[in-house]
Parts: C-alpha cells; structure tokens; sequence
C-alpha cells in the first residue's frame, strides 16, 4: 500500500472562530475539513466552561503543501489578533492523494 | 423600605435562590455544572414558552395595540444604544470597537432576564400584556443592527483616513484590524435575524397565535405549569457562569462596573414610566422596563464577535451576566415593581408622559 | 371537502406546526437546533411511553385479539416490501442495492409517525387497540430482515455468476464491492434485533403490562400527560433534519419523488381497509393503515448501512424524512383518518375484507 | 413469607421493572443508552428534589431532633467503615490501598439508592423524617474522609519503614507508589467536600428550608410530581451500566460477593434498629438503614481516584454497583421495611436500644 | 526519558462505520485504540447535523510499522468504496513501545 | 510563511487523571493544553461507556523539547502505574513559537 506525503493543518479556536476559519478555507477552495468541540487554556485564559459560545473547536484539513502556505499567511494575518487560536502543521501520509 | 421587603420576599423565590446558590457553588470551586445539552435546550424552551403564551394572549386581545409599545421600544432602545456609546467612549475612554459593543449589549434584550420577570410578576399575582413577547423579538436585534451599522462606518472612515495619511504598503497592517467590514454587515445582519432565540421567539408567537387556548391545552403541562421550575434549573448554570465570572469583574474596571448598574436602572425606570404613559397594565410596564434594562450575554458574543470582533468579550460578557444580571432580577425588578405601582395609582399619566418626553430629548 | 377541512385542523395543532417551523428555520439557515442528547433521548421516551400505554391497554383488554392483526400485519408487510422492490427495480431502475434498502424502508415503519398518530387521535378524540405497540415493535425488523435476506442471496448469486465467468485473479475486485456478506447475515440480524428501538418498545410493553394501571400512577405524569409536549419538541428537530434534506430532493428524482408520496398512499389505504375488515377500531384502523404507510428513517439507516453498505444512504433516508414523512403525518393521516371513518360507518365489513384479498392476490 | 411478598410486590414497580429492564438491554448487547447529558443531570435533579423536599420538612418539624440521628449515622458509618477494613484486610487478604477503597465505598452513602428508598415507602404509603436528606448530606463525606486519612497515615508508615531499610537511591520507587501522599490529603478533602452531590443537597436543603412549602408550589410540579418518573428513567442507565458490569463480577471474586450482600444486610439492619431505638417513625427507620446499608458507586470513584490511586476502581464499582444496589433495592429495602415494621409494632424500645448498644461495643 | 519511534493511524469515518474498523482492527489483532466524534465535510458532502447516525467519528490507532501495512490495505479495500472516509498516517513516538 | 519546528505531546487518559495531568503541567509552568473527552479500548479495558468517570480524555499540549523531556519523564514515573493511559509525541510546527 503505497502511501503518499501531505500536510495536515490543525487550527484551535475559539468556536466563534470557526465560520471565519471554514469560509476562509471555502475561499481557498479546500472543502474538506473534520471539525470537534475542545476545552482549553492560552493566553486568553480558560475555555469550555460556561456558555457553548465560550467553547473551542478543532479544525482540522488535510491539504497539499502548494496551498498550506497561503491558507496559514490568511489565517495568521486576519483571525489572530482578534481571536483565542493556535495552529499548528504536521507532517502526515495518505492513500488516495487526489482526494485532497 | 416597601422596595426593601419586595427584594427580600424576592430574594426567597426558587429562581433567586438558585442563582445565588450557583454562584456559591461556583465560588467554591464545585464541580457542579448543568449538562451542556441541558443548558442549551433550556433557553429555547424557556422562549418556546414565552412566544406561544404571547402568541395566545395576542389572539385574545389583539395585536392593535401593540405598534404604539412596539414602536416606542425600537425608538428608546436606538436612543439608549447611541447614549451608551457616548458615555463609554467619552466617560468611560473606551475605545471605538469596545464602546460600540458594550453599548449594542446594553441596548439589546435579555432572553433569560425576560424569563424571570415573567416569573417574579407570578409571584407577585400580577399578568402582564402578551404582545411584550413580539417586542422581546423585535428588539433583539434592533441594537445589534445599529451597532453593527456604526460601527462600520466608523471603521471605514478610519481606514479612509488612514489611507490618506500613510503610504499604500501599510494597508496590510490596517487590514489586519478592520479587514473587509464592508461586506460583513449583511453577512452579521442575516446572522442576527436568523439567530435561534429570535426564530424560535417569533415562531412560538405565529404557533400560539394560530393554535390559541385549546390547542395549548394539549402541551400546557409541558409549556406552562413546567416553566417555573425549568428556570430554576437554568438559573442554577446562570448562577455557576456568574460565578465563574466574578473574578473577572476586577479587569472590567470601576468605570464599567457603576455604569452596568447606574445604566438599567435609569433605562428600566424610563421604560416603566414611558410604558405606564402608553396605557400598559403595571406589570406590562415592568416587563417593558426589564426589556429596556436588560443586557444580553447569550446572543451577544455569537452576534458581536463576528460583527466587531476586535471588543473584547469579556468585557461585555461579564458585566452583562456578572453583575447586571444578578442586580436585574433581585435587585432592579423590586425597584421597578414599586414605581410602577406607584404610578399606576397615581393619576395623570398623560402629564407624566409629557414630563418624560421633555426628559428625553 | 371533508379531508381538506380535516387536514387544516391538522395543519394548525402544535405538532404540524412546530414540525413546519423546524423546516423553515433550516430553510432560513438559522441555527436553531435541539441538542444532541435531547433529540436523542426523546425517540426513547416515546417509545416507552407508547409501550407502557400498550402494555396497560393489553392487561385490561387481553391479548388474544392481537394475533389476527399481528400476522395480517407481518404478511401485508412482507407483501409491500416485495412489491417495492418490483416498482422500484423495473420501473425505477435502482439498482439492486438501492432497490431493497428503499423498499425495506418503507417496509419498516416509524416510530416517530407512530407517536404523532396517536397524537392526532387523541386530537380527534379517538382511541386504538393497545396492542398496535406490540405490532409496531414486532413489524420494527420485519422489512429489515427480509430485505437484507434477499440481498445476501441476490449478491451470493452475482458472486457465483461472475467467479465463473472471470479469472480466479479478480476475486478480490469482487470482494470489494460484495466482501463476505455471507457471514454478515447474522450479525446484522443481532443488530436490528436488539436495535435501542424495539427494545425499549417491548421492554415498557411488558412493564406496562406488568405494573397496570396502578403501578403507572406514580409516572403518569411523566409517561402520559407529557407525551404531546415531548413530541412537540421532538419535532422542531425533526422539522430541521427534514428542512435541511430538502435540497437533496432533486437528486432523488421525480421518480422516487412520486414514490414516496403513491406507495405509503396505497400501503396505507390497503392498511386501513383490513384493519377495518379484521374488526379494529376507527383510530385502531388509522393506526394500522399509519404502520404500513410509514417508513423508516432512523433505525433504517443503522440496519441498512451495514446490511447493504452499497446502497445510497442519501437515498433512503431522505425520501423517508423530507418527503414520505411530512407527507403521511400532514396529508396522509386525515385521508386514512376519512377512510376509516366512512368504512366504519358503512356496513357489511366482510364484504370488503373479500374486496381486499382479491386485490391482493 | 411476608416479605417474600413485599420483594415480587417491589419487584413490579416501575423503577425496579426498568432497572432490570436495563440489565437485560445491556445483556443482549443492544446500543440502548441514556444520552450522557441525561444521565449526568437526573442525578443532580434527584439531589436537589430530595433536598427541596427535606428542607421543607424540616422546617415543618424542627431540627431539633434532628442532631441524635445524625450523631449516630456519622459514628455507625465511621465505626462500620472500620469494621469493613478489617474483615477486607485479615479475611478477604485486599491489599491496603483495596481494603481502605472497599471499606469506604461502603461506609459512604448511595443517592440513587436513597432516592429509590423514597419511592419505595412511596409506594407503601409511609412518610419518613425529612431531616433525613441532611443525614445523606453530612454522611457522604465521611466515610471517605476517615479512610483517606487512614490511607495517608498507613502510607506514611510505610515510606518510613521503606526509607530506614532501603538505600536512598531507591526513594524514587517508593515515590511512584505513593507520591506526595502527605499534601494530597487536604486537596482530596476540598474535593470531597466540593462534590456536585454534597453541594446540590445541601443547597437544596436550605433553599428548601428558606421557600417553605409556599415558595415550593410553583415548582412542584417539576420538583415533586415528576420524581418517579425521573428515577425511572435513570433506573434504565443504572440497569445498563449495572448489566455491562455483570461479566466483571467474576474478577470480584467469591468473597468480595459475599461481602457485597452480607455487610449491607448487617449494617441496614443495624440501622434500623438504632433508628427505630432513637425513635424515628417506621419509615424513617427503614431510610436511615438504608443510607448505612448503601455504596457509593457516582461519587466514590471521583475522589478515591484521586485519593488511593493505587487502588483498582473495578473492584469498588463492580462491587457496589453491580452486587450491592440491585440487592439493596430488590431485596434489603422489603427486608429492613419488614424489620422495622416489626420492632415499630413491638414495644419497649428503649431496651432495644441497651440490646444494641451492646451489641456494638 | 527515551522515547521510541511507532505509527498512528488515524481514520475519520462515518460513524455507522466505526464497527467495521472496529472489527477489522480485532482481526489484526489490535485492541488498543481511541474514538470520538466529530464532523466533517468532504466528497459526501457535510457530515455531523441532523442524526447521530449521520455524524462522523475519529479513530486512532498507534500501532507499529510491521501491521500498519495490512490494515491500511484492509480498509482501502474493504471501506473506502461505500463509507464516507479519510485515512492518514503519522510518525509519533511512545515511551513504552511494548504496550503497542 | 515561516514555520517553525515544535513538539505536540499528547496524553490519553481515564478522565479522572485529567487533573493530576493539568496539573503536573501547570508544576512545569506550562498553561497552554487543548482537552477533550474520547472513549477508548486498551490494556485497562473498554472505557466511555457508562458513567462519565469512566470516560477518557485527550490532552493535548504543544511545548519546546526542553520541556517537553521533564514532563514525559514525570508523567511516566507518578502515573503510570496507577491510571489508564496512554502518552505519545510528534513533531509539528508552528507560526508563533513565542507562544510556547
Ligand atoms: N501550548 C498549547 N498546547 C495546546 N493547545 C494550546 C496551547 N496554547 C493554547 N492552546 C489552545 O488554543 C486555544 C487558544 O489559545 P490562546 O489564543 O493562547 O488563548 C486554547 O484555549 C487552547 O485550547
Ligand atoms: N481534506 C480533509 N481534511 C480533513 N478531514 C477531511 C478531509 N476530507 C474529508 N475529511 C473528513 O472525512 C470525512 C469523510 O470524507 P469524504 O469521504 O470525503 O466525505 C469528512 O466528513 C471529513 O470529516
Ligand atoms: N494502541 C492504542 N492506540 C490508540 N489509543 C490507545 C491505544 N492503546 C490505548 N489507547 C488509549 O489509551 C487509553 C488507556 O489505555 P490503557 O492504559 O492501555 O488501558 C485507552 O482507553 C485508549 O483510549
Ligand atoms: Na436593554
Ligand atoms: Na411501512
Ligand atoms: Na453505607
């Protein structure tokens, strides 16, 4: 089973982050992503107790190094000065390379 | 000395005592917490509970009556949003974003505030008008949308200015602040009007209003005799978040703190004496004064963090739920109770609407 | 004139409304959404509570009538699974898969049109056999395991058809599509069989008719008086899962379009007039008739999707939901509700049973 | 033979039929489940009914009486826990981490099983004192209290024997068994003390007591009238997780069992008979039984996790959840009412009392 | 602490899918393993409203190179064709690699 | 977009070693961790069904490699032994390394 290089970018934010993250990766065309809700703590301070709205969620895409670079310079310019947001990239491998 | 006993007797309540004891329990450091499921189910079916009561009351009474209150609620609630930002932005040296959204939450209505009035006037044996349901609906949006809208074009003027003054490689930097506010105002507008409590508030006031008294019968177990109790155990939470929050309150700063307990009183008792002058029954008039009193801390961050998302939330969040919330229904509902009393048998209300209209402007 | 009178009464209880609210609020995209764990539970308190209620109604009345039904009900079932599959392979042109996951669909039957059946006769005033919930839960995997049975065959039959034909060196392409259905047979039998619905369904049947009326006192409230307010619920959520399944229906076609509005139409009517002919009740009737036209959408696809993974989840599920099942609880149920109304006013039942077996045949 | 009787009449009530019911879902594998938002919170409403009922009792009656039952619930549950040590330790050869685990598990108190208690003597038509909630309050902790106490110190003991007979470089071992065991012990307490259980009882008690039967009627209906319906739907998931536990039961070992059904009947029996000599009524006697012959299986493990980490939760869950509550519940309640229907007919209860009294020392 | 090099396997599936894996992994031998769910979008389309059934969910698996291999094939050719699903694969290191 | 290379511990564990977890970190002054609740199958047996003391949890924390040594080192000694759990570490990288 031959396996195939790709990038996985994993972005956790606040889950009133999480539309300006899909319609973002919409606007890269990326339209595959697995989405769940997380608590957490940063530099904002704890969240997930409280109110859902106080909650973080986990993006998750899997995507071609060719588009990586540009989704991660959007994110980082638009959302990280406003919202509670890590990401992070990892190195994994895939199958089927044209499904991404 | 009548307003003390009324807050004690309402301090005694169920709702009121379960608040606290959240906020105890919090404060403590329990681990005690209503299922997340459970707390966001309940806020739909206290509203599902209200709008279809509303929509009841309104096939039995009629909804001619409601444009004047109606139209009235919009009007005070614009007038009290541009007041707020003016005294945060100049009193307060709150910046553009934060003023605008602290104002927007104060100018907005409160779901869950709502609720517990309703309840406290059934403690007190007193009804109020059912179309106050539609105004709940109609205003929850109406300071969002100006808001939103202000803020906008301030923002467009500053980044006009700023292109103006600096050098075109800098636009990056202004974007990162303010990027494409433009096009997002339709965008948070749709979101808005769409936004559950106001589907679900609106929805139950059609259903109620078409299916009246015998069809309510059929679920008036679940929708009418279970509401008390389903508050209580909603204000559980509400007291735990409140809690949870409390140690926030140092970071909201003495200037906020006074204005999230100086601002409802003023605008409720505006509320209450404007409502008394339009006709309504005195416990209408409270409800109407909560309406104008309220802050909104569930719909708020989802509307506010898309619409200006450089406020800060936990600004708004913990001086709407921390401390005006909890001065709301044990404190501010006796007070407003009280004057509306008072007024209400007193005589000459037209004089006293003269008297407030000059007020006003 | 009748019907359409009956139908607009229909239209305006809680039940239709809130379900019609559901699909507007998924159509204006707001983001009103019951919670996972509520919309989750809520299909197993309607079970217990249409089970224990049968359970009660068997102790007072016996069992012994519900023999007769129960077999009709199995073999009429049986007969409509077979029968869909023909329209839908010959005239439809669904492949084999989709051909027995949809005609085991609307095979099976539903719980969730079961609850709002009992509802609507409870609007009108009209009560039915206790032991329909024990032809509910028995009926649960009839349709299933038939279906799945005759895949298996039909797919060990292509298996052998195409090893003959093709090189040994190409098994493995077949396995992909077919991979040991042979064994899967039982396991899925296991799984429909102790699948959460039926057995709660019998669990609170037996209960019920263990504890009596007297033991159900103390959960009277709970279990009965409850109930409508609980499917009201239940079916804002529906409404948002239909909703959001309305765009699908282009891509079901017209064809299974007018399937999913003719068949439970016919399977139903068919229903109606032998329940009338073996005797039952006019709501018993409706009940019967409302057994047969239903489909399923949520115990289907946890069978279906593993007895027949190669069929189009995306098919079944939304002809089932966001057609059939707007249609049968909104038109349907008072079209029965007439014709069982007009059979058993009119005299000389056996007749018509006679009528029916012909056209069976 | 009467009791014979009492144990099938108990056996077709709801709660018990469900919770058996839930057994047997979870025997035959079925994916029956109580949503886990649902399950979390009916415990907390069962807490907070029992505690609204309590304190309104109590203010009804005084607490007064309340100090003696409540002096002896906490020595019996302390000298029990001990008396449980011991027979773990030199008979059943439990290491000491289990021994202590095991000895507080029951020595602590169960909330579920008390709320089935309540609706047993409902189902009898017997009341029993309301202070008793307060009893189950102040008893949850400190069973646990006692043996984390003596854990620490028995832990301490041994690290001195380990370090005077060991070379230093072998402290680290030591370390990995027992690691800072000495500041554990006031954080475990905060923790056990803080627990959503203690906390939401308490709170309710007093709430209870504040409201008064008068404040409570608005919320009756959720907080009274729905309390056996509630317990029986938790009774489903305790049955399921009961069931899923049963295969477990053979790692608990032969003595363990016996354990798990002889010291609860000893200890119940105990406390009926003390109850009964302090004079409370004969369903009272049966409650306070009840609470000594009951194991924690909620709050146990969330402190003595923390508290004894060395200890295997399997034995302590497995054994009072899956021995211990079915039997309370099905067979020691008929049994203790029995009893103490018994000695409440029989007279000169003061020599019982000496007879006990006795006994114990 | 010496950490040693071993695969994770992640699979993001359909949640009426997860007994295959489930069962396919028991045959391998594998018994270790970690889920929960989550939701998606991909080629079938937005996963995780409406139904539990119509969720999605995560499964991981750390598992060493020598049956990495075979399991990925498996599911390839077993799942792929009829359940919506995404595999990949990453490097992680453990410090008790005889746990795995 | 520069990127810059960090590790991702992640720790699964019973949910009631959740704390002792957060705080061996906080001891190592570390804040910053994303949680979540998952169910499992491992050494310990099958856990997330039943009671929600019975579940798992995810805790995931991003440190620097100097760190990251010290608190493998002291989960691994005082929790081991005694709680269901499982550890593992990836290399991922980063935007924003002073956040870490
Ligand atoms: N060092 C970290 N490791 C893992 N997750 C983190 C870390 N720092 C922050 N997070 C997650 O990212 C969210 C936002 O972080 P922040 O913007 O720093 O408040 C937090 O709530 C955590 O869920
Ligand atoms: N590019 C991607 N990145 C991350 N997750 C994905 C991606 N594509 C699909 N998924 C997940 O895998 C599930 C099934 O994918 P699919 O089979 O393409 O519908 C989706 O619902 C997502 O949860
Ligand atoms: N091989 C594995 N792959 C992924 N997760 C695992 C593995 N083994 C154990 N786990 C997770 O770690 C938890 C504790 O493992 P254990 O201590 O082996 O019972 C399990 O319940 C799983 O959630
Ligand atoms: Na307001
Ligand atoms: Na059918
Ligand atoms: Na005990």
């Amino acid at each position: 089973m031959k396996l195939y290089d790709i990038k996985l970018l994993t972005i956790t934010c606040e889950i009133l982050a999480q539309k300006n993250i899909i319609d973002l990766l919409k606007k890269h065309e990326i339209t595959g992503y697995t989405t769940y809700e997380v608590d957490g703590n940063g530099a904002r301070g704890i969240r997930g107790q409280g109110f859902k709205n106080e909650k973080n969620v986990k993006v998750e895409v899997i995507v071609r190094e060719e588009k990586l670079h540009d989704v991660v310079e959007e994110i980082s310019r638009t959302l990280f000065a406003n919202f509670a947001m890590v990401l992070y990239v990892s190195d994994v491998s895939v199958v089927r390379t044209e499904k991404f | 000395m009548d307003i003390l006993q009324l807050i004690q007797s309402n301090l005694l309540t169920p709702v009121i005592m379960f608040f606290l004891f959240g906020i105890i329990a919090a404060r403590i450091k329990s681990d005690l917490k209503i299922p997340e499921a459970i707390s966001e189910f309940l806020p739909i079916y206290l509203l599902a509970a209200i709008g279809l009561h509303g929509g009841i009351e309104m096939r039995n009474t009629g909804f001619e009556n409601m444009l004047v209150p109606m139209f009235a609620a919009i009007v005070l609630s614009l007038l009290f949003t541009l007041n707020h930002y003016q005294i945060l932005r100049r009193l307060g040296k709150f910046n553009i974003f934060d003023s605008y959204a602290l104002a927007s939450t104060y100018g907005a209505v409160g779901a869950v505030t709502f609720s517990v009035g309703l309840s406290f006037l059934k403690d007190q044996g007193v009804t109020s008008e059912g179309y106050l349901a539609a105004v709940l609906a109609v205003l929850e949006p109406v300071a969002f949308i100006m808001a939103i809208f202000l803020t906008n074009m301030a923002v467009s003027k500053q980044i006009r200015t700023k292109r103006q003054s600096f050098a075109k490689d800098d636009a990056s930097d202004i974007d990162m602040g303010v990027h494409d506010t433009g096009t997002k105002l339709s965008q948070v507008l749709h979101e808005s009007l769409t936004g559950k409590a106001i589907v679900i508030l609106l929805g139950s006031i059609v259903i109620g209003y078409a299916i009246g008294e015998s069809g309510f019968s059929s679920i008036k177990i679940v929708f009418d005799e279970m509401f008390t109790g389903a508050i209580v155990i909603f204000m559980i939470e509400m007291g735990i978040v409140a809690g949870q929050r409390l140690d926030d309150i140092k970071k909201v700063g003495l200037f906020l703190t006074a204005f999230a307990v100086i601002m409802p009183t003023f605008n409720g008792i505006i509320g209450v004496l404007v409502a008394t002058a339009m006709g309504l029954s005195l416990g209408g008039a409270v409800m109407f004064g909560l309406l104008l009193a309220s802050a909104s801390f569930i719909a708020a961050p989802a509307v506010l963090r898309h619409a200006i998302p450089q406020a800060n939330p936990s600004l708004y969040i913990t001086s709407a739920l921390g401390i005006t919330f909890p001065y709301n229904i044990i404190v501010l509902l006796p007070i407003m109770f009280t004057v509306s009393a008072i007024v209400h048998n007193a005589e000459g209300s037209i004089d006293l609407f003269h008297f407030i209209a000059k007020d006003l402007i």
